[in-house]
């Protein structure tokens, strides 16, 4: 028994080895073969990547369900420096996020990576995929700061050269440079954290450190907060997400939305549970970003009409759901409340794990929809379902999973969370109980708004008549990019009906209700109404039109659009969507009491642009013009700059030696 | 023996060079130049004994950090010299370096390494001084060769700012021969010396002595405010030349500053040097970074990133701990390679287009896409990402940094990544420059020849292996020099 | 004797301090250079006196060179060249005028004094060595300041020389600070004024062309804002 | 699983099926009374699902499968409420039967795929049905979800099944308050819930007011019957709740065969008496602007944060 333990551990390593090797060799093919136009080299390399994700899935998986630990040392630069890896519970399940989406990646690329039109660009994207994925598991599984921030700088480095993917566009460029200004600033945080911690520690280990003093503790853990929330585009540090990840080609934005802000998520959560000793406000700054993400997030979603952009918002709200469970966690760890705190840990694990799903096969299928009708607005789409019925069916499945709709899996994550919410009575502090009804009553608009928001994109990408003409041309997807979204709503259903199951199998004793049970429930009443409806029932079918009014024939231009749908969202919520209303007007007398003409406009203020970024960007750039000016190109001020110096610092010498 | 091997070396190839009237021969010589000099450096370091001293050791000298620094300079030369075959060629036909400046030119190109590598053969700080200066002045030629006024122009702001800063130093050895005078008894300029007795040393007298020794050696190595002619002598300096100054010549001044800080070892006076280098460090940082984000020419914006890079280097030194300079030096070895490679990669677009405003830079990944590649990798690799070489000792500095205090490190962190996004600036305006139409077509691409490729390819094969792969070899032996310089 | 030659020694310092002044405020280009070369001179007469003192033979080496070299021979190329380039005027001062020049040379000497005064009183230096010292080091600056003060690149030149000087004067009284350095610091004086000598003049050209091209070049020091097109 | 708790579901859902299109019926006598009108007979909507049984379905050519599955998934995923929502009595409990939360997202599902239907034929009215819908039920969401949860503080259970028991031990709501808070905001979530005056008037298909009507516009025959019967059983479930929270009196918790006819028999009284209430404040109110029905909302959230403050300090 033992023994056979041991080998199966031996095997794992080396399996989980091996795994990375098929990446990182999946990843340079391409680059090898990089100016042949050539599919196959493409297509073995995402072979590869669909076998290596395979392998590593089923090795993460096994580690997670048997709990056991897999570490391994690759390459030690210096003794105290080493690229070692780790796959706890916590790691393999972002493992097995990650190859589970990359799987069903993969295959989608398969189809998609050949509608470019540069052979170059087309293997580098497979390329960059390979390694932007290795990446990211590489940073999950880092058992060390090290090598967590090295692979953490790759990651960022690939996700940055993907987003540029179609650099002659300026919004694409804009997106790249912000992303790229915004993924080092978070990088700055967790570095600094990193060097606090091994000023400490005295090695980079992620290991639970003591801090001799506590403001530094503070202060270490407020650095990994920003610097993680930067990253997993928490409100307010968001803004590079709706920007990026629409402009990134479509199975990247999958990539990044369902797994790159994820991993953000398991480094907040890494250094939380297992090297800070976490405190009480903590959790409460952790529920707050959270909330305020989530319901901010699905605002900007609910207004929104670019597919890919509404989806990136949509991101914002589930990353703010995870920290809402995450803060629940904090809290109730904090005031003795294991079993509720369980909970909450389990339902942003879950939620996680659920979103990584979803929200990729949403990415997905809108990529399938773009590369049909070549548009991301979805005002110009229409009708879909009926020229595109298996990406149709899969969004369907990701829509109603995100509205976390019993019994598919997007609801459990939630649920949890609700579910400690609604235990939060067991808390002692009535400010706190107070501070969770108010949270609570914020996080209920965020999930409903998420239906409501999804069902305007759903109705207006599928449903109806095609608006446009690209959308009455677009047909179904080559096979490789309906497979892979198949896989991943296959899972959601799986995931959410087996919920209580998979965590009985975990060993977490978790009160979650038995979707099982209900899915069951639901099929055996289904087929029973079915049933009684044929049997009562004249069943006459017959086809016609739409009744309009009394027009002939229904079009396009006639039913309600996107903007129509969230119309009165947006005037009940308008203190957010801001908005900023000018007008202008000109008389012909001066008493301004005969109008000659005028001129009005409305506009959507952009909060944190506007008052948070733009102001600083201005400052930089302020000061950087500044700086640049004294570059003049005399020599006269060089040697004039070179005397000041020379005489200041001759002064400064004299005054402290 | 090595240093006389370095002579022949030296010596052979200006010979040639200006015997023989063939142009292609002297381009062979000079790549044989650096060849011999890699060379050599490699089996002295395999062979002979290093610390080795010549004249008795009142002159010159070859140690670790000396050797070290030789073969950055002579890898360097290396690719430079292979770069400029076809280069130079180029320039001469495009008349842009007159058929009659062309051995004159190559007779700087080598004399540079000549003293260079002289200057870190030199044991007396005098010496040292004297060739610095000669480097400078061969440097300005190289820069001025080229027909343009411009150029003339940027060689003469090299030459001042650099000549009147390094008159302090001059003052500053003169002070340190006092000192060691007024300490040991005899006075001596001599590296080894000096870093020996410095435990003696009056605090003051050394303190002011290394302050006038730092001027001049800042503006060497292009810490702000001193740095003020690189981005002209960068941007003007044909690419080889341009990868040398920054590469090389730029290497000389820091290494005057470590050794003079070396010489502060066991002495009081480092405390109160040592929040001077790391504000000059800082100043440099931040100017650099500041003023990277308004750059339009790619060599403007190289230069001012060597500020930055130079900048970090001297905050590593003023940290002053044993790791800090470990990190130091193999950072400038890093550093060098990444900015030969950027520099050779914007000199193939500035063939292309004749410029280096990359503004004016249309399609250039369909046109030069190597050139592209390696700026992209070259970009990637100075902003220090991993997987390329600056990464690892960019953060070990870092956390040296955090020795002196939090804040320092993060007002460091947060001008790097001002600095990174002036390079991604660069990278997008450039790339997305895409003609539409007509204009594109007329644009004859630039075949690139091989050598200007092979240089190119060889560098980014080299700093993406040592990006991941520190050899045990390379760790022992800067760790020798740190244990030499006594730090 | 030895009393005389150090009060001698003082007054020559204080002329070799004035001829700095007069080469900050000039205008005249041929004047500048001859103070230059009076300057020099003073500073060779500086080292004899020294050697009258000290009887180190590298003084009376030094005292040589420097006439050779500095009186006369970088004086005459200089001149040379300014006949060829038939300038004779450095009109324009930048930043300072000549009478603010001459405030600030003082407050250099000012400064020259508070950086070193520590320094030099902790290793017990010797009193003319350390007017020696400030002077030098106020030389400098004050050289420097002419670089950046003139447009004409000669008279940038005449600057840096004087800056050279003050090293000089400084390193005069360590005496005994090996001769080669003293000597090859002069060397590499020499090629340095060739080069932005030879600089400033354009690489190669006839004497009209050269004309022309050097009116550019003044331009280009004086106005030009970075165009970077080469 | 135990056979009770079979028998459970199957009674429950098919007393809830039985009994919801009195109701409807009963509001609009009541309403009619009132307007001194005399109104439609009181099994006229039992009428009406028979009639449109016999009825040809038709399907607009626009539509998919989203018009086809929508009665379906509207009547299973109410059925399914239903099991959450003793009406007969309170079984024994089974796992995650009976959660609130799960409860209201079911009746999520059946909203989801209505407003999906509404889109589904391209007609403008569905759309703005829909787009209604989904508007009002995002901002009546948090005023439910918090009623729930004062429901879920004041019993320290989430389980309406738990809650049920607790409130049939001890049926007199005057001794907490905070029960007779919840009740109000309770009340006015079933209104929105359920379109009705003044947040929707299910009586007329005029565009300016059709929430509801204006979704299932393009339903017919036998689809129509479904989803005019879902809508009628979520409305029975919803004054389920409020009764046995309010005036559980008469509900069933043990398993025997006279128990359960009381309590139903109980229930159908109780359940009647609220559908008078609705049908009293549908006529004494007009329907108001859509956008003032946030105000309203807003008075529902703070009379169930008010309850919830009670129980919290």
């Amino acid at each position: 028994m033992t023994l056979g333990l041991f080998w199966g551990w031996i095997m794992l390593e080396n399996l989980f080895f091996a795994g990375l090797v098929a990446w990182f060799a999946g990843a340079t093919l391409p680059l090898i073969s990089i100016s042949s136009d050539s599919k196959t080299f493409r297509r073995i390399s995402l072979g590869i990547y669909a076998i290596a994700s395979l392998l590593l899935a089923d090795v993460s998986l096994f580690a997670a369900y048997k709990n056991i630990t897999i570490a391994i040392t690759i390459y030690k630069i210096l003794p105290q420096i080493q690229f070692s890896f780790m796959l706890d519970r916590l790691s393999a399940l972002f493992v097995l996020m990650i190859s589970v989406v990359s799987l069903c990646a993969s295959i989608y690329s398969v189809g998609y990576v050949e509608h470019g039109h540069h052979k170059v660009r087309k293997n580098l994207l497979v390329s960059l995929m390979g390694f932007f994925i290795l990446s990211m598991i590489l940073v999950v599984s880092s058992a060390n700061t090290f090598a967590f921030i090295f692979f953490w700088e790759t990651m960022s480095l690939s996700s940055f050269f993907l987003v540029m993917y179609e650099y002659e566009k300026k919004e694409t460029r804009k997106a790249g440079i912000f992303y790229f200004a915004m993924t080092q600033l978070s990088t700055v945080f967790l570095i600094t954290a990193f060097v606090v911690l091994y000023a400490i520690n005295g090695s980079f280990d992620i290991r639970h450190t003591a801090f001799a003093d506590p403001s530094l503790l503070t202060a270490v853990f407020l650095l990994l907060f920003v610097g993680f929330s930067i990253k997993a585009g928490v409100i307010p540090f968001h803004k590079w997400l709706p920007y990026a990840h629409p402009a990134s080609p479509s199975n990247i934005s999958a990539l990044m939305s369902g797994l790159m802000i994820k991993v953000a998520i398991y480094g907040m959560m890494r250094f939380l549970l297992f090297a800070l000793a976490p405190e009480l406000w903590w959790g409460i700054l952790v529920l707050s970003a959270g909330i305020i993400s989530a319901i901010l997030g699905v605002i900007y979603a609910m207004k929104e009409n670019d597919l890919k952009r509404l989806l990136a918002y949509s991101s914002i709200e589930n990353i703010g759901v995870v920290l809402v469970g995450l803060g629940l966690y904090l809290i109730f760890s904090q005031s003795g409340l294991p079993s509720l705190a369980i909970l909450g840990l389990a339902g942003a694990l879950f939620h996680a794990f659920n979103h990584a799903i979803f929200k990729s096969l949403l990415f997905l299928t809108s990529g399938s929809v773009v590369y049909s009708t070549g548009t991301r607005n979805i005002e110009e789409m229409g009708g879909l379902v009926h020229r595109m019925p298996f990406t149709a069916i899969s969004f369907f499945i990701g829509a109603l999973s995100i509205s976390a709709l019993p019994p598919l899996s997007g609801f459990v994550g939630e649920f949890l969370i609700f579910q400690s919410f609604l235990d939060s009575h067991a808390l002692a502090d009535p400010m706190l109980r107070l501070l969770m009804v108010t949270c609570l009553s914020s996080f209920a608009l965020t999930s409903a708004l998420a239906a409501a928001c999804f069902v305007k994109a759903f109705g207006a990408v599928f449903l109806a008549v095609p608006r446009t003409e690209n959308a009455q041309k677009a047909h179904e997807v080559p096979k490789s990019m309906i497979a892979g979204p198949i896989i991943l709503a296959a899972l959601c259903v799986v995931l959410g009906i087996f919920s209580r199951q998979i965590f009985k199998s975990l060993g977490f004793s978790i009160d979650s209700p038995d979707l099982f049970f209900i899915g069951v429930f639901l099929i055996a009443s289904y087929a029973l109404t079915f049933a009684v409806l044929r049997a009562a029932s004249s069943g006459k079918v017959r086809i016609s039109e739409t009744w309009g009014c009394g027009i002939i024939s229904q079009n396009g231009r006639m039913e309600y659009t996107a903007s129509g749908f969230a119309q009165p969202l947006v005037r009940m919520l308008k203190a957010i969507y801001r908005t900023e209303e000018r007008s202008e007007r000109k008389f012909f007398d001066s008493q301004s009491s005969i109008f000659k003409e005028g001129k009005a406009e409305m506009r959507l203020m952009q909060f944190f642009e506007e008052y948070i970024y733009m102001p600083i960007a201005r400052a930089v750039n302020t000061a950087s013009k500044a700086v640049a000016h004294l570059q003049t190109g005399s020599l006269d001020d060089y040697i004039a700059y070179t005397f000041v110096a020379v005489v200041v610092l001759l002064l400064v010498v004299g005054w402290i030696i | 023996m090595i240093l006389a091997a370095y002579a022949v070396a030296s010596a052979m190839a200006l010979a040639f060079i200006s015997i023989f009237k063939w142009n292609s021969i002297t381009r062979v010589f000079s790549v044989l130049h650096g060849a011999a000099y890699l060379g050599i450096s490699i089996s002295a370091l395999a062979l002979g004994k290093i610390p080795t001293y010549y004249f008795g050791g009142r002159y010159l000298f070859i140690d670790r950090f000396g050797i070290y620094e030789i073969m950055i300079a002579s890898a360097v030369f290396l690719f430079a010299a292979v770069y400029a075959m076809p280069h130079s060629k180029e320039l001469v036909q495009s008349g842009e370096l007159s058929e009659k400046n062309f051995k004159f030119a190559y007779l700087a190109f080598n004399a540079l390494l000549a003293f260079v590598v002289a200057a870190f053969a030199s044991n007396s700080l005098a010496l040292f001084w004297i060739f610095a200066e000669l480097s400078t002045a061969s440097a300005a030629l190289l820069i001025a060769v080229i027909n343009s006024r411009k150029n003339i122009d940027a060689a003469l702001k090299y030459v001042f700012v650099n000549s009147t800063a390094m008159v302090f130093s001059f003052i500053g050895i003169i002070l340190i021969f006092l000192a060691s005078e007024h300490s040991l008894g005899h006075g001596t300029l001599n590296w080894d010396e000096l870093a020996a007795g410095s435990g003696l040393f009056e605090p003051t007298l050394l303190a002011v002595a290394f302050v006038f020794l730092f001027i001049g050696f800042a503006a060497k190595s292009g810490i702000a405010p001193f740095h003020t002619a690189l981005p002209h002598a960068y941007s003007k300096a044909p690419s080889a030349t341009g990868a040398l100054l920054s590469a090389v010549v730029a290497n000389i001044g820091i290494y005057g500053i470590i050794r003079a800080y070396s010489i502060l070892g066991g002495n009081s006076a480092r405390l109160s040097i040592s929040p001077i280098l790391i504000a000059f460090g800082v100043g440099s940082v931040s100017l650099a970074a500041l003023s990277m984000l308004q750059q339009t020419s790619t060599k403007k914006l190289i230069a001012f990133s060597s500020v930055e890079h130079m900048g970090l280097v001297l905050i590593g030194i003023g940290v002053g701990t044993q790791q800090a300079l470990f990190w130091v030096l193999f950072y400038i070895m890093a550093h060098s390679l990444t900015k030969a490679l950027l520099f050779f990669s914007s000199g193939v677009l500035h063939r292309q287009y004749k410029t280096n405003k990359f503004e004016k830079m249309p399609d250039a990944l369909k046109f030069q896409p190597l050139a592209s590649a390696g700026l992209i990798i070259g970009s990637c690799a100075i902003i220090g990402m991993p997987p390329f070489p600056i990464f690892l000792p960019k953060l070990m500095l870092l956390i040296q940094i955090n020795g002196v205090s939090t804040w320092l490190l993060a007002a460091v962190l947060l001008l790097l990544v001002i600095a990174s996004v002036s390079f991604v600036l660069l990278l997008s305006k450039l790339f997305s420059n895409v003609s539409t139409g007509e204009a594109g077509q007329q644009l004859k691409r630039f075949e690139v020849p091989f050598g200007m490729k092979f240089s190119i390819v060889a560098l980014i094969a080299i700093i993406i292996i040592l990006g991941v792969f520190l050899p045990d070899a390379l760790k022992n032996f800067i760790s020798a020099i740190v244990r030499e310089l006594r730090w | 004797m030895e009393f005389l030659v150090e009060g001698w020694i003082n007054v020559l310092l204080a002329l070799v301090l004035i001829s700095g002044a007069f080469i900050v405020t000039r205008r005249d280009l041929l004047a500048l250079v001859s103070t230059y070369s009076i300057q020099s001179f003073l500073i060779s007469a500086v080292a004899l006196s020294l050697y009258l003192i000290e009887k180190h033979n590298v003084l009376l080496y030094l005292a040589i060179l420097t006439v050779a070299s500095k009186s006369l021979l970088i004086p005459y190329f200089i001149r040379t060249i300014q006949r060829k380039m038939r300038i004779r005027r450095d009109l324009e001062f930048h930043y300072i005028t000549p009478i603010i020049s001459i405030f600030v040379t003082l407050i250099l000497t000012l400064v020259a004094y508070i950086c070193l005064s520590k320094a030099l009183t902790a290793s017990s230096a010797q009193n003319d060595f350390y007017l020696g010292a400030v002077l030098g080091v106020s030389l400098a600056l004050m050289g420097m300041m002419v670089i950046f003060s003139r447009r004409k690149v000669i008279t940038k030149i005449v600057g840096y020389l004087m800056m050279e000087n003050g090293v000089l004067l400084f390193g005069m009284f360590l005496t005994e600070l090996p001769f080669i350095v003293e000597a090859m610091i002069v060397i590499d004086l020499i090629i340095l004024v060739l080069i932005a000598a030879i600089l400033a003049v354009g690489m190669d050209a006839s004497i009209e062309e050269f004309q022309a091209r050097l009116n550019v070049a003044h331009k280009w020091f004086t106005q030009e804002k970075e165009d970077d097109e080469i | 699983m135990n056979w009770p708790f079979l028998i459970y579901i199957f009674v429950n859902a098919a007393f809830a099926l039985l009994i919801s299109p009195f109701y409807m019926s009963l509001i609009k006598k009541i309403k009619a009374w009132t307007q001194r009108r005399k109104g439609p007979p009181l099994f006229q909507t039992y009428y009406n699902i028979a009639k449109l049984m016999k009825k040809e379905v038709v399907y607009s050519s626009n539509s998919s499968w989203i018009m086809r599955t929508t009665p379906y998934a509207n009547m299973i995923a109410v059925l399914a409420a239903a099991m959450f929502v003793p009406l007969a009595f309170v079984p024994q409990g089974f796992d995650g039967v009976g959660n609130i939360i799960l409860f209201v997202y079911l009746l999520a599902v059946a909203r989801f795929f209505m407003a999906l239907s509404g889109l589904d034929a391209g007609s403008t009215f569905g759309g703005m049905g829909s787009s209604r819908e989904m508007s009002l039920s995002a901002i009546i969401e948090p005023t439910t979800i918090v009623v729930f949860a004062a429901l879920a503080f004041t019993f320290k259970t989430t389980n309406l099944h738990e809650i049920f028991t607790e409130t049939a031990k001890f049926p007199a709501f005057v001794m907490n308050p905070s029960l007779f808070l919840i009740s109000i905001p309770l009340f006015l979530v079933i209104i929105v819930e359920t379109a009705r005056v003044p947040v929707d008037n299910p009586e007329t298909h005029l565009e300016l007011t059709m929430i509801h009507e204006a979704m299932i516009l393009e339903q017919s025959g036998r689809n129509l019957a479904l989803m005019e019967l879902s809508s009628a059983v979520k409305q029975t479930l919803l004054t389920g709740v409020l009764v046995n929270v309010l005036m559980p009196w008469g509900l069933a918790t043990e398993f025997t065969l006279q128990a359960i006819l009381f309590s139903m028999l109980a229930f159908f009284a109780k359940a009647a008496a609220i559908s008078i209430i609705i049908g009293l404040f549908e006529s004494a109110l007009a329907k108001i602007r859509l956008f003032l029905l946030p105000h309203i909302f807003m008075l529902a959230f703070f009379l169930s944060v008010l309850a919830i403050l009670l129980e919290v300090f």
